[in-house]
Order: structure tokens, then C-alpha cells, then sequence
């Protein structure tokens, strides 16, 4: 056990699969970095540096530089992970889904409904979201509420190295397609992660802090945020619950219903957007399965529904902040501010 | 390579097999009971028969929308095939994918889809697996001539090339994509020239000419068998009938089909070439034809007669957890 | 006035537009069909004949069938956008939106916010969604969640040839990029629709009918499945106000909460998936901002979280039905069924 | 078409500001205050200026990422560029879109843009807009040598082609897509080859010559303008810093870039190319040098000086309606 970054954590998850299994590739654009290049091959391991140092140890035919073509290689990953290899596909940023939606919500999400069960898609796609960066609107989106729209996928969105690691390796020896979302601002986290290799089950959420007054469901960064908000609420003698679902699906509705069961009142914090949302997924989830529990309305605290500006002044505007956590705690406890 | 007798009688029942059940899929449709869109492979028969000549146990073919013919070449049991597309328990997707999805792991026949052009980049997924898993398989993406222009197949073509991709791509030029002329939505119109471009061999063939079709995938299967990298093979052919059915198809010119059926019918091609060098085996074919003619009334009989998945299976094969067996 | 089918309406909505302004133009695979093809040229209308009629009026300069280019010709027509012309981009099916998501969700959507309000994007994109046709996962899907989850496009779901002409026409006038989602179940829909052009303002409800116990919220096609529904459950006794919102972007919050405040129960009935849905985005907006109303839970009446089947049978249990939208009222009412 | 001593001046100054406002913002960004990425053009200058030398107010140019530089080239006001990539009030795009996204319609710059190869397409529509409303414009897209791959590319390019749109489509073939070198991911490595299966004059030129590219460029323009169709042209250059700040470059060969600003630097040669025909010309260039100084100097005093947007102003410019003026 050592310490070790988010970023460490994803690479050594990899990394012990590609040893494990044989059958684990990487491929996507500069996961290596610097095919072709005239220079060193294992120059980039990605914008982030996250996949760096793969390449060294498992050659070129299982990290795989790609051309800039999304579609293309998540489908040929499609089409790998049918073949009996089981591919993580780095889509750099989430936002980039766009070019590469269908292969993603209609190929692999429907392979194995579509043809009656035949074939597993054991296909991982790793990818970057979050605003904060100052990158704007077409590289700082949350959309694992899209992802979550379609059955089929898996959505995982850890919150921490140590989840981080174990998640993505149940990543990888899942047999469904599964999009694992890595935090831009979370690279640098560091805790205690175990050396050797560990599974964390999808489905689970995990109890962040203990509280009997407010349920606060905080998800990927947001759960940091939900933290600090917790302490100063503490403080003020508001005692919160935090939970962190860590899979969006499977969600597990059945933690947070028994905290909202104990709590009576649910604050929902996220960074993706609050239309159609993971917010509004899980708040009307307990107004149908919750009700008669819910002493207060359920107060989502997500950014505003709009692009993400490249400014950083208006950025912090958009990403929910602790003040914004608190004042729902306030209101769910019937506190003025 | 030179093919048998029995082989080249195997493909001839192939393409009568295939040609009689579109021939009969045209009529049943009429009665309403076919669910969903039904994309009939009739006058396109020697290509997939063609190509699935040249392939073994190994290989993968990926399926187009325009399924039924190519799943019948490729060897999938027929009447899994029909009940299929009737949605039926026992079709080779449990009912939930019908005509346009037949898709048949047992046989290396994938992903029939609605995605023109997708089989090509789960072409080059095939591939690869099939090198560094060290199968010695290769892949073969079938796909239409509208397929050209969708920008996932450009993206898979160049990949394939850069890594020499054990993949073939056939594209089944049949004139139209939908009611659009392909000599209007592709520029330039020649596909296999296309080729070039992504730095690889081009060929095209007459698809109504099993002999010449075979030729060419074979030259094809071979470089990619030995490592070389892929092909595009563009087959000129003609659909005999609508986009799907119930298509009017008044955008046609009059008499196109009836000219091609006269002229270029690859049935009537195969059998003068055939009796040509044999002429005894006029007897063989007829023969095949009788047979295939009360196989083809037994297929459509079982499948109708079949029962519908059942209702409480209805969230099956969503994820691995739910694949339970039924 | 004369009785018109939905589709003669949505054709209608789309002459009169291409008349009165010449910057109106129709893009799109097939909407006239049969270019180039030596036969016809205006043979097909789209797969189901909504355009038919158009190409002989306004000609291959307006009327524009494309190659099978989705994200190619989407961008051309945000480009086209920018340039002065109002462009009806034709998306056959809605599922489609797979290979030019990148085009609609982060260029169209964003073209305006990111460039600092330079540009109108006047563009409306036509498509077709909803399951009833066995036509299988990737032709039957309900994606304005999708759409709605991001800031900058319109969504517009027209539940019947009224709305569907005049919310057609306001989609064309607008300057901001429309989904309009035809319901491919509607087409052969018909009631009196006014010969001369109008236009319906886009976030406000339809009450389809007043009710004073329950509050039901339909979209598109299943307004109807609510409104056979409330006509068996008015012989019970129990009186359902039913409201169509026609938009999910912009969403008339006002009347739904309006209703909820008269009648305290909402049941949302949707042919969209129920995760991050319109069903739980509207639920979850009256669980904030309508909670102390509710008498009982919301309840969400939608698809399973499966992809769609092409089995009859199994496609007619996916798609909510009256019995099931009765189930939930009566649950609503605390009545047992 | 010969260009008058003015336009060679203006060529090279815009070429020159370009190069002093990149290498000044490579000095400026190590101080953390300039947010989000930030890709430099330098090296690169001749292309965009002289892409731009052939355009009027009429036409579009579409931008990418690498966006500096052509705005510069188009006419954008400098200061409103440099409070752009500072995310400032008075930015082109009001701080919203930053480094990546500069746009301004005001001078016929579109669409800057994360998307990697979007412009091909937006494009497409600004010459069919241009073309449908008659108003004699065009439009060139720029694209780097990795948007070749994207789909939506070669989907744009088919379609230019069989409506022969009034587009010129300039390849700047700097080497690289971020770390991976051109000539790994592109089957076939030249792009102007291509062109040939879009059935489109392609064209390479090399980009440090700006009089070479302006010629090129000017063919382009003069076959969209009458109709002819589209062209592809492919800039042969090199970028001198890496692919955003904050890139150590280890992917590239040691040594690349002293080379290529020795032999082949775009300012050096207009230099030598202009002084060689009119000798006394060397003056005005040691002139624009100075002024072009002492500009930055003031572009960047201004637009690290300038506001950040107002915080309640953060819904604005989402729909028309949220258009008030600020
Ligand atoms: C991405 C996408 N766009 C459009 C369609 C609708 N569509 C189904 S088949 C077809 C025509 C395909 O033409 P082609 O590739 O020539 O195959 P053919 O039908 O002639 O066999 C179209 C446009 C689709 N299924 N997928
Ligand atoms: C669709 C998409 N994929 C990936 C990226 C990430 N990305 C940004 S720039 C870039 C490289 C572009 O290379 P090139 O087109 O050669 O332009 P250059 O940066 O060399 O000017 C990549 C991969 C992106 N912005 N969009
Ligand atoms: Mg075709
Ligand atoms: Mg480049």
C-alpha cells in the first residue's frame, strides 16, 4: 500500500489487467504517443499523461496509437471486443462522444440485446469529463447522463484513486460495454491505494460520511464538494449523510433510499447538467420510491442549464460550489440563509 | 483457386436457396404478417455466395442490412433465418432483431445493423483480433454503395490500411441507397477507386458473374490471409426489388430490372457457364432447384407456425447478468 | 380548415414556410428521392412520403437529397445556418443522430453561446422517433432526453396535426436550433388543421383535458395512450387533467406545477427510457419546486430500461399502454387495482 | 494573379504579427494566466496570410483550433483576438470560447472549433449559403493533417464535390496530430492525393514559400468563384512549438524545428524572395518589424489589463432571446 495519485491509480489498473489477461488491449489516440513521430514513441500516454509507460511494457500491438477517427476505432474496438479481446478504448475527452455516439449507444449498447444474447461486449471506454480547465464547451462536459439513457452500457464515475483502481479493473473484466469517466480535476488526488490488484462491484455506493439529518448523493468531484460543505454544515451542527453512488447504472437505489428513509431529506449534487440529468434521474427515483420518507422537496444542485464558458470568472459560476451545497441543506432543513 | 464440382453445385443451391426465399419473402410480405423492414437480396445472390466461398470456420462476414441473403451464404440455418425475421422463437436472434439484424456467432456471421457502414469498423475489429489472437482468420465487411459515403467507413478504411488490417471490404454497388442513384451521391462513382486513396488494391467486378466474383474475393482473402492488407472489392449489381418492401419504386428507369433479370441474372449466368463445361449437370441444377423449392415451403411454414419469445423474457440479454438460458 | 393527417400537416407546415421565405431549404437523405436515380425524381418524399410533393415545387435548389451523410450534411446545414439560410435538415430516424451527434450537440448547440452571440443558427432538424413498427433498437428510440440534456437546441414533441403544423412553423422561424420529433405512430393521425400558416410559441402546455385528482403529463404519442386512459378512469370516478407539454425545451414548469398545486398527484407517462428521461426530469422539477403540493408519490409510467424489441409481441410490452398509465393513477389515488 | 508591393507588405506584416504575438504568448503562458489550451501557429504564418490574401469580404474562412493565426491573417482586430484567448470583456467571442474558438463573423472567420475537422463541413455550408443567396462569396476551410481521418471529412468533401460547392479545402500538413506523426496515420501519407477519389484537383504545396501558397490558393479560388467546384490543397509545413503549451515534444526529432527555421522559415524566405526582387525593399520590412514590436507590446499590456465578463451576464448568448446587448 502506498500513496498514489488518481492518475497513478488508473494506470496501474491497466496496467495489471494488460498482465493479467493477454487479451487487454489499448488503443486510442495517443494513449502512447508519438507514433510515427521521428522522436520517442511513448512520448504522451495521453494529453494528461495518464497511459504513460504502457507502451513501454506491453509493445505496440497492444497500445495503440490511433488516427484521429472515434467512430472508427471504437467500432473496430466493438468489433475486437466480438472477437475475443478485451479492448480499453481511450476517448479522450467524454465530449468527443459526439463524433462517435452511434458506435457507442447503438453498436455496442445493443450487440448483445439485438442478437438475442450471443455475444458479449467486453469493451471498457475511458474517458476524461469536467469542467475547470478553462477548456470550454466542447472539452468540459459531464455526460454520463447520457451515457445512463441508453440499457446496455455500464457508467462509472469514481470519485477517488482508491475507487478508481477498483473500479476500472471491474471494468475491464466486465462482460458488458462499460464507460469509465475520469475527472480532469482529480488526476492529482492522492490516497492510500493497495499495490495489488482489486475489484470494487459495480452497483455499490460507497458511505463517504455518516449523518442522520440530510442525505446529500454526490457524484465523481462533486462528492469532494459535498465533503467540504458537510464540515462547515457540521459545525452549524447539520449533520450530513454522503453517499457516492460511483456506478450510475447499475445505480444503487437501494442505498440511497435507506438513508433518504433515515434522513427524510435528499440533496442532490452534480456537475452534468440539470435537464434530463443525473440529478433528476435520482431525485425521481425517490419521489416515486422514496415518498412517503421525504420530509423536505429534493433540492438538485447542479450547474445552470447552459454551454460551459471558456472564462474562468463565469466557469466558477458554473460548477456547483460548497455555498451552493449548503444553502440546499439549509432549505431542506427549512433554515433561512 | 479452382473449386470442385460439389463446391461450385453448393454455391449454385446457395444462390437458388437465397433467390427463392426473397422470391417468397415478396409474396408472404404481402400479407402483413412480416414485421418491420424487409430489405430483399434477390439479383444480388452471387456476391455473398461468392464471397462465403472463399471463407472457412475462421473467418468472420459482416452483414448489412440487406441480411437475409448473405446470413443463407454464409451457411446459418434457414430456418432460424426465417423465424427471425418473423420475430419467432428459435430465430437466430431470439426474435429480438428480425430481417435487418440477422446475426449468427455458430456460423462467423456478425452484426447485420442499421448503422450503414458499421460492419466496416467491426470489420477491422474482427480483423484484429483474429491477428493477435494468432486464429489465422480473416474478416470480409460487407457493405452497399450508399455505405461509401458514411465518414465511419472512411475512418475504418485508413485504419485497416495503416495496419494491414487481414480484412477485405466488398462493396455490393446495386445502383441505389435507398431511392438516391449512387452515381449521384458518390463522386466520382467508382468505389473501388476509392481505393487509392487509403493506399490499397481496388478491384471491381460484374456481380451477376459467380465465377468472377469469386476470382476477385479470392484474390483478396489471399493478400489478407498473407499479411498484406486489405482490398476493396466493388461488386456492379442490381436489386430486384424495392429499398424494402412496400417500396414503389417509381425513381427506377422502366424496364431496369426486367433488362438485368434478361441479360445478367447471375443464376442464368452461373448455369450457362456451368452446363457450358459440363453440359450433363443441367440435371444436377434442376434437381436443386426442385429441392430448394419444397425446402423453401417448409421454411415458411415452421417459421409462421412458431411461437413469439415469450413475454416474460422480456428483460433477457440486456447485460451478461441477464443471459440466462431460455 | 379541412381534416388533415399529421404528416399532411408537418408537409404543409413546410410549403408554406419554403413560400413565404426563400431562405427555407430541405436537406436531408431522400426527401425528395430518386435523385439520380433515372426514374422519378421526386419518388419517395422520405421513407414515409412526409415531404412528398416539395421537390416539384421548389426545386433541386431547396428540395436537396444528400448522400448517406449524416454529420456532413448536418454541419452543412449549421453552416448554411450561419450563412443566411434557414435549412430543415431531415434526420430519418432519430437514432441516427448516432453518426452526427458531434454536429448537433456540440456545434449547432453551442454555436451561439461559444462565440460570444455572434450568429444565429436558424436550423431545424426534422426526425422521426418512437417504437410500433417492429423495426427493432436502432429505429425505434425516444432520444429528446438526449436532445434536452443540452443547452442551446429546442425540442419540440408534437403530440398531434394541430401542433405539429403550427409548432413545425415556429421551428422554422426560430433562430435557434429545433428538433422536431415526429412520431412515426402519428402520421396517418388527422383532425382540422387551418389552411393559412400559425404558430404555436414554443414552453406552453396543451391541457389536452381538465381533471381535478390527477395530474397526468403526456408527450407526443402518448397523450393519446393518457387520454384512452382517463376516459376509462373517468367511469371510475377519478377525474385526470392531462398536459401535453409540446416542448421539453424550453418546458412549461408554470402549467405543470400549476396543475399539481390543484390536483397534488402527477404521473408523467413517456415512450422515452426511464433513465435521465423527460419523465424523471419533470418529476424531479416537481419534487424541488412543487413538493409541498404532492399528496403522493410521482410516479413515472415509461419503457423498461431495455433496448427495443423487434418481436411484436415483445415491442407492444415495451411501449406503456393504458392499463399501465390506470395502474399508476390508481396507486396515485392510493386506490388497490 | 500578380500582387501589388502593398499586399506583399501587408502580407508580411500580418506574417510577422502572427510570429511575434505566438512567440510572445509562449513566453506569457508560462506565467499560468492564460486559460485553457492554447495551440501556437508559429511556423505555420505563410499559409493562413496567404490563403487570406485571396479572399474578399464576401468569403468565409473556417478556422481550427490552431486559431491565432488565422485570425490575425482574416483582419480580426488584434486586440479583441488577445482579450479573446485571455477570456476578457471585448474578446471577439466575450470570453466565452477562449484560445480554441476564435470567431468573428464582423471579418468572415467561422467556427473555430474543438471539433476536429467540423470546418470541412461548416464549410460546405457557407458555400452553399453564399452560392443560394448569390453573393458571389466562398469559403475555404482549413484543416489539419489529423482531420483527414475524422469521418465528417470525408463525408464533406464527397459532398463539395457532387455540388461542386464553392470551397477550397487547405490540408495544413504540419507533421503532426498532437504527438502522432502524419505519415502513421494516414494510409497513402499524402493528402492531396485524396483529392482523386473525391474527383477534385488536389494540390501540395510547400507552406513555408508564401508566394508558392498564394499562387496554389489563387487557382483554388478562381475554380470555386466560376463554378468549377472544389479543391483540395495540402500545406506542407511545421509548427515550432508543441501541440498546445505545456507539450515537452519528446515525439519530435531532436533538432527538427532549428532546421526547418533555418532552411525553410516562412518569414525568411518572403524576406529573400522580396529583397531579391526590389533590394531597397529590405528597409520597409525592418520597418514592420519595429512597429510589429512595439504592438504586441501593447496588445498584451491591454488585453491582460481588460475585465473579466460579468458574472450576471453568465446566461447570455445561450438563445436569440438571451441576446440583450452587454
Ligand atoms: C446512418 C444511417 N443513415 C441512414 C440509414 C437509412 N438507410 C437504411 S438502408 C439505406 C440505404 C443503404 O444503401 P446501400 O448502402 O447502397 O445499401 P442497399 O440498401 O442498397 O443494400 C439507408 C439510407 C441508416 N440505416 N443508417
Ligand atoms: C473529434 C476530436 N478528436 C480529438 C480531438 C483532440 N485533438 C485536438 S487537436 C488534435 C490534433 C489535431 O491535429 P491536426 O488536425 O493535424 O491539427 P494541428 O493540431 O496539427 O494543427 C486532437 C487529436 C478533438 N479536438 N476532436
Ligand atoms: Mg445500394
Ligand atoms: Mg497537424
Amino acid at each position: 500500500m502506498a500513496k498514489k495519485s488518481y492518475r497513478q491509480a488508473v494506470n496501474e489498473a491497466i496496467q495489471q489487467e494488460m498482465r493479467r489477461d493477454s487479451a487487454v488491449i489499448l488503443i486510442g489516440e495517443d494513449v502512447a504517443g508519438g507514433a510515427g513521430a521521428g522522436g520517442k514513441d511513448d512520448a504522451w500516454g495521453g494529453p494528461m499523461a495518464v497511459t504513460k509507460g504502457l507502451l513501454a511494457e506491453f509493445g505496440a500491438e497492444r497500445v495503440v496509437d490511433t488516427p484521429i477517427s472515434e467512430a472508427g476505432y471504437i467500432g473496430m474496438a466493438i468489433g475486437a471486443a466480438a472477437g475475443g479481446l478485451r479492448p480499453i478504448a481511450d476517448l479522450m475527452f467524454n465530449d468527443f462522444i459526439g463524433v462517435c455516439f452511434d458506435q457507442v449507444v447503438n453498436q455496442a449498447a445493443k450487440y448483445r440485446y439485438m442478437y438475442g444474447g450471443q455475444d458479449s461486449i467486453p469493451l471498457t471506454i475511458r474517458t476524461m469529463i469536467g469542467a475547470g480547465l478553462s477548456i470550454s464547451a466542447q472539452h468540459s462536459q459531464c455526460l454520463y447522463p447520457v451515457f445512463s439513457y441508453f440499457a446496455g452500457l455500464k457508467v462509472v464515475v469514481p470519485s477517488c484513486p482508491y475507487d478508481a483502481k477498483g473500479l476500472l479493473i471491474s471494468a475491464i473484466r466486465d462482460n458488458d460495454p462499460v464507460i469509465f469517466c475520469e475527472h480532469k480535476l482529480l488526476y492529482d488526488m492522492v490516497e492510500e491505494v493497495p499495490d495489488s490488484p482489486y475489484s470494487i462491484p459495480f452497483g455499490e455506493a460507497r458511505f463517504v460520511r455518516d449523518g442522520g439529518d440530510v442525505t446529500i448523493v454526490a457524484l465523481s468531484r462533486m462528492v469532494h464538494i459535498a465533503l467540504e460543505a458537510a464540515t462547515i454544515l457540521a459545525e452549524q451542527g447539520i449533520d450530513c449523510e454522503i453517499i457516492d453512488p460511483r456506478t450510475t447504472t447499475p445505480l444503487d437505489v437501494e442505498t440511497i433510499l435507506e438513508s433518504v428513509a433515515a434522513t427524510g431529506r435528499l440533496v442532490i449534487v452534480d456537475e452534468a447538467g440539470p435537464r434530463c440529468g443525473m440529478a433528476a434521474d435520482i431525485a425521481a427515483m425517490v419521489a416515486e420510491d422514496g415518498f412517503s420518507s421525504l420530509k423536505a422537496p429534493i433540492i438538485k444542485v447542479t450547474p445552470p442549464h447552459s454551454p460551459i464558458p471558456a472564462a474562468p470568472n463565469l466557469e466558477k459560476l458554473y460548477i456547483p460550489d460548497a455555498a451552493r451545497v449548503i444553502a440546499a441543506v439549509h432549505k431542506v432543513m427549512g433554515r433561512k440563509d | 483457386m479452382m473449386q470442385s464440382s460439389d463446391q461450385l453445385l453448393l454455391a449454385y443451391r446457395k444462390m437458388r436457396t437465397i433467390r427463392e426465399f426473397e422470391d417468397r419473402m415478396h409474396l408472404e410480405f404481402t400479407r402483413g404478417d412480416v414485421p418491420g423492414f424487409v430489405h430483399l437480396y434477390a439479383g444480388q445472390e452471387a456476391s455473398a455466395v461468392a464471397v462465403c466461398a472463399n471463407l472457412t470456420d475462421r473467418d468472420v462476414l459482416l452483414n448489412t442490412h440487406r441480411a437475409h441473403g448473405p446470413a443463407i451464404a454464409r451457411g446459418s440455418d434457414i430456418y432460424a433465418v426465417a423465424k427471425e425475421i418473423y420475430c419467432r422463437q428459435g430465430g437466430i436472434c431470439r426474435g429480438r432483431g428480425g430481417s435487418a439484424h440477422l446475426h449468427d456467432v455458430s456460423v462467423g456471421l456478425w452484426g447485420a445493423n442499421s448503422g450503414v457502414g458499421s460492419g466496416v469498423a467491426l470489420g477491422c475489429g474482427a480483423a484484429l483480433a483474429a491477428r493477435n489472437r494468432g486464429t489465422g482468420g480473416i474478416a470480409v465487411a460487407l457493405a452497399g454503395d450508399g455505405a461509401i459515403n458514411q465518414g465511419v467507413v472512411s475512418e475504418a478504411l485508413n485504419m485497416a490500411s495503416i495496419w494491414k488490417l487481414p480484412l477485405v471490404i466488398v462493396f455490393e454497388n446495386n445502383g441505389y441507397a435507398e431511392a438516391t442513384g449512387a452515381d449521384y451521391a458518390i463522386a466520382g462513382k467508382d468505389i473501388y477507386k476509392r481505393a487509392a486513396a487509403f493506399d490499397m488494391p481496388g478491384i471491381m467486378v460484374e456481380g451477376h458473374d459467380y465465377f468472377a466474383v469469386y476470382d476477385a474475393v479470392g484474390k483478396a482473402v489471399t493478400r489478407a490471409r498473407s499479411g498484406d492488407g486489405p482490398t476493396i472489392i466493388e461488386v456492379k449489381q442490381l436489386r430486384y426489388y424495392g429499398h424494402f418492401e412496400g417500396d414503389a419504386q417509381s425513381y427506377r428507369p422502366r424496364g431496369e430490372v426486367e433488362q438485368y433479370r434478361q441479360d445478367k441474372d447471375c443464376l442464368k449466368t452461373f448455369r450457362s457457364i456451368f452446363i457450358a463445361e459440363t453440359p450433363g449437370n443441367a440435371a444436377q441444377l434442376d434437381a436443386i432447384d426442385r429441392e430448394v423449392m419444397s425446402l423453401i415451403d417448409d421454411v415458411y411454414a415452421q417459421a409462421r407456425a412458431a411461437a413469439f419469445p415469450a413475454d416474460d423474457e422480456f428483460m433477457h440479454y440486456i447485460y451478461a447478468s441477464d443471459c440466462q438460458e431460455s
